[in-house]
């Protein structure tokens, strides 16, 4: 059982890797943001793969903060990007 | 009891790493970045939680399973929130593409 | 090889990546960048003696463990000095740049003087 | 090969691979996000050595509040990126300083190979002496009893950063607030976040710095989670950043290093030594320091982010 599950984290982190070379070159900023998310989401999982397969402790508290901050790359694009005096950013519907 | 455990945990977490999978193959297949955000947020986030529900009974305690749900949930409102940012960044041409 | 030394290796690598990027490339905040990158991969070495210390039940040397996370506190805040630094000179300056030539030139647009 | 060696390996490729991307990519951005990508997977190599409570800081500081600082930093210095005039390394310089770094990297890796399977360690003397701590999680013990000092002093160098980001204002904003006004309507999708995020990050960065005293945890690991709680609810404008006057503010500053350093000159009267605690009131007081170093980091951390004052102080 402790190989399957070192051996699915190890495919997630391959996906990411192959996902990160995707997004990581673009085009535009926004691309490059979801590699925050994309590594954020498969990040935590292998994550918890391997605290489950190799038994260290407290594995769960690290993962929380992470899922804490997996959105504080988008957050921070957003919040540097439309600077306060700006109008606000219409949703065009 | 432990061989269903096991099973269980094969079978969720397989599935996980299937979506996992399905969400990379929609990041290098499709053409636009709104689509690849809507690939890289569902899938990964269903996988995530596949994942999760197959460590639910290998957890030690209560407190750990809830922890585990609880990550769950966190990353599933991060994605839907920085999903929308990103989305929104990528309609107004101004800050991105 | 075991992954304590695997990840003393990445350490070392990652040094002399972040060096590079220290003298290469010319922006401050891509310096920033690279310094960071440097210190990580110093505190990867401490892990490893860390890892190698495992004694008395334990699965890593408690005392390395706790200097490198002083280390990453004291990091971020010398990046956070640095990179206040940077905005600050590009806010004054218009520009933010290291090379002395480029200060000789009157600047090309940007934000302007305060 | 063993699975596990495998995704050592794989690990160890994807690592050193970001890492080139955050020195080589185009874009400062680019590079920024890569680092941000970077601090997480650095997280999981702390994990495979075992050493959480690093893994939880380097989740915490690394990669998020890092992460808000450098990204902030690269879209406001997007400009400056166009307009740049630097002129790159010439080609031969830049071989002279890729050989160095190699030569670099080369003996810090033998150092790596030549250390001793079993090193020295200090492991058992921190664990000999833990039950007179009250405390279960050596590392801890190590950041407030055994080396108390070193942490005083890197508290210290918190509040040093915070008054060298402050003293970068202009004369005019001296002792004014950081950052942007609150907006009167706050971007409705951050807004949402900040509001369900802050309690429970604010549950999570108590139950962390509470559990370190016997588990991976502590004061470092809890301050920057509830850091980054302020700062996502001031990135969501729901709360504008404090004058950098305020005398509230100022304490929560120094009340980390305060304590501490009292707390030490204490343990010179009462337990016989500057920072020793009294047998059978460790736990106790350790906690009561880490209490406030707690707060400290939770107020320090969002007040670099934040960066020098930009507005004039209301009187």
């Amino acid at each position: 059982m402790t190989e399957f599950l070192l051996a699915t984290a190890g495919v997630i982190l391959l996906t990411v890797a192959v996902g990160l070379v995707r997004i990581l070159s673009g085009p535009g900023d926004a691309d490059r943001l979801m590699a925050a998310q994309l590594i954020g989401t498969g990040g935590i999982g292998s994550l918890l793969l391997i605290a489950a397969a190799t038994g260290a402790r407290g594995v769960e508290d690290v993962a929380l903060g992470l899922a804490l901050l997996a959105a504080f790359a988008s957050a921070a694009f957003v919040n540097s990007a439309a600077p306060a005096e700006a109008p606000d950013v219409a949703d065009g519907r | 009891m432990s061989l269903v455990v096991d099973l269980f945990s094969i079978v969720a977490i397989g599935a996980g790493v299937f979506f996992f999978l399905a969400g990379t193959v929609g990041l290098l297949r499709f053409p636009d970045a709104l689509s690849r955000l809507h690939a890289l947020t569902k899938a990964d986030n269903l996988g995530l939680g596949l994942v999760v529900l197959g460590l639910l009974p290998r957890s030690d305690s209560l407190l750990a399973a809830l922890k585990l749900v609880a990550i769950w949930a966190l990353v599933q409102l991060a994605s839907a929130t920085a999903a929308q940012l990103v989305g929104r960044a990528v309609r107004c041409k101004g800050t991105a593409v | 090889m075991t992954s304590a030394t695997l990840a003393g290796l990445i350490g070392a690598a990652l040094v002399g990546l972040g060096l590079y990027g220290l003298i290469a490339n010319p922006q401050p905040l891509r310096k920033i960048l690279a310094f960071n990158l440097m210190g990580s991969g110093v505190f990867l070495v401490f892990g490893i003696v860390a890892r190698k210390g495992a004694a008395a039940g334990l699965q890593a040397d408690p005392v390395p463990q706790a200097m490198v996370i002083t280390g990453i506190v004291v990091a971020f805040a010398a990046s956070a000095l640095a990179v206040a630094l940077v905005l600050r000179l590009f806010e004054a300056a218009g520009r933010a740049t290291l090379d002395p030539d480029a200060w000789a030139k009157p600047p090309d647009g940007g934000a302007g003087a305060e | 090969m063993s699975v596990l060696q495998a995704l050592d390996i794989g690990l160890a490729f994807l690592v050193f691979a970001v890492a080139a991307w955050t020195i080589f990519a185009r874009g400062a951005f680019a590079a920024t996000v890569g680092y941000v990508v970077y601090g997480l997977l650095l997280a999981l190599v702390w994990i495979r050595l075992f050493a959480v409570d690093v893994a939880l800081t380097e989740a915490a500081i690394g990669s998020g509040v890092t992460g808000v600082l450098l990204i902030g930093a690269a879209a406001r210095l997007r400009a400056a990126e166009t307009a740049s005039d630097e002129k790159p390394l010439s080609g031969l310089t830049r071989v002279f300083a890729a050989a160095l770094c190699v030569l670099v990297a080369l003996a810090l890796a033998s150092v790596v190979l030549l250390l001793p399977d079993q090193g020295p360690s200090l492991a058992p003397l921190s664990m000999q002496k833990l039950p007179e701590t009250g405390l279960g999680n050596p590392v801890t013990a190590v950041l407030i009893a055994y080396r108390a000092f070193d942490t005083m002093l890197e508290k210290v160098v918190l509040v040093l950063a915070v008054v060298g980001v402050w003293s970068l204002a202009a004369d005019r904003y001296w002792g004014g607030a950081p950052g942007e006004a609150r907006a009167a309507s706050p971007e409705p999708t951050l807004a949402f976040l900040a509001q369900i995020l802050a309690p429970l990050g604010v549950l999570v960065g108590i139950h962390v710095f509470w559990v370190g005293a016997d588990e991976p945890g502590g004061a470092f690991q809890g301050g920057a989670i509830l850091a980054a709680m302020w700062i996502i609810v001031m990135m969501a404008r729901l709360t504008e950043a404090p004058q950098a006057n305020a005398f509230w503010l100022r304490l929560a500053l120094v009340a980390g290093p305060l304590v501490f350093l009292a707390a030490g000159a204490a343990g010179a009267i009462f337990a016989g030594n500057f920072f020793a605690y009294p047998p059978g009131f460790a736990k106790p007081a350790i906690l009561f320091i880490e209490a406030f170093m707690v707060l400290s980091i939770a107020v320090t951390l969002p007040m670099l982010v934040a960066g020098p004052p930009r507005r004039e102080p209301r009187q």
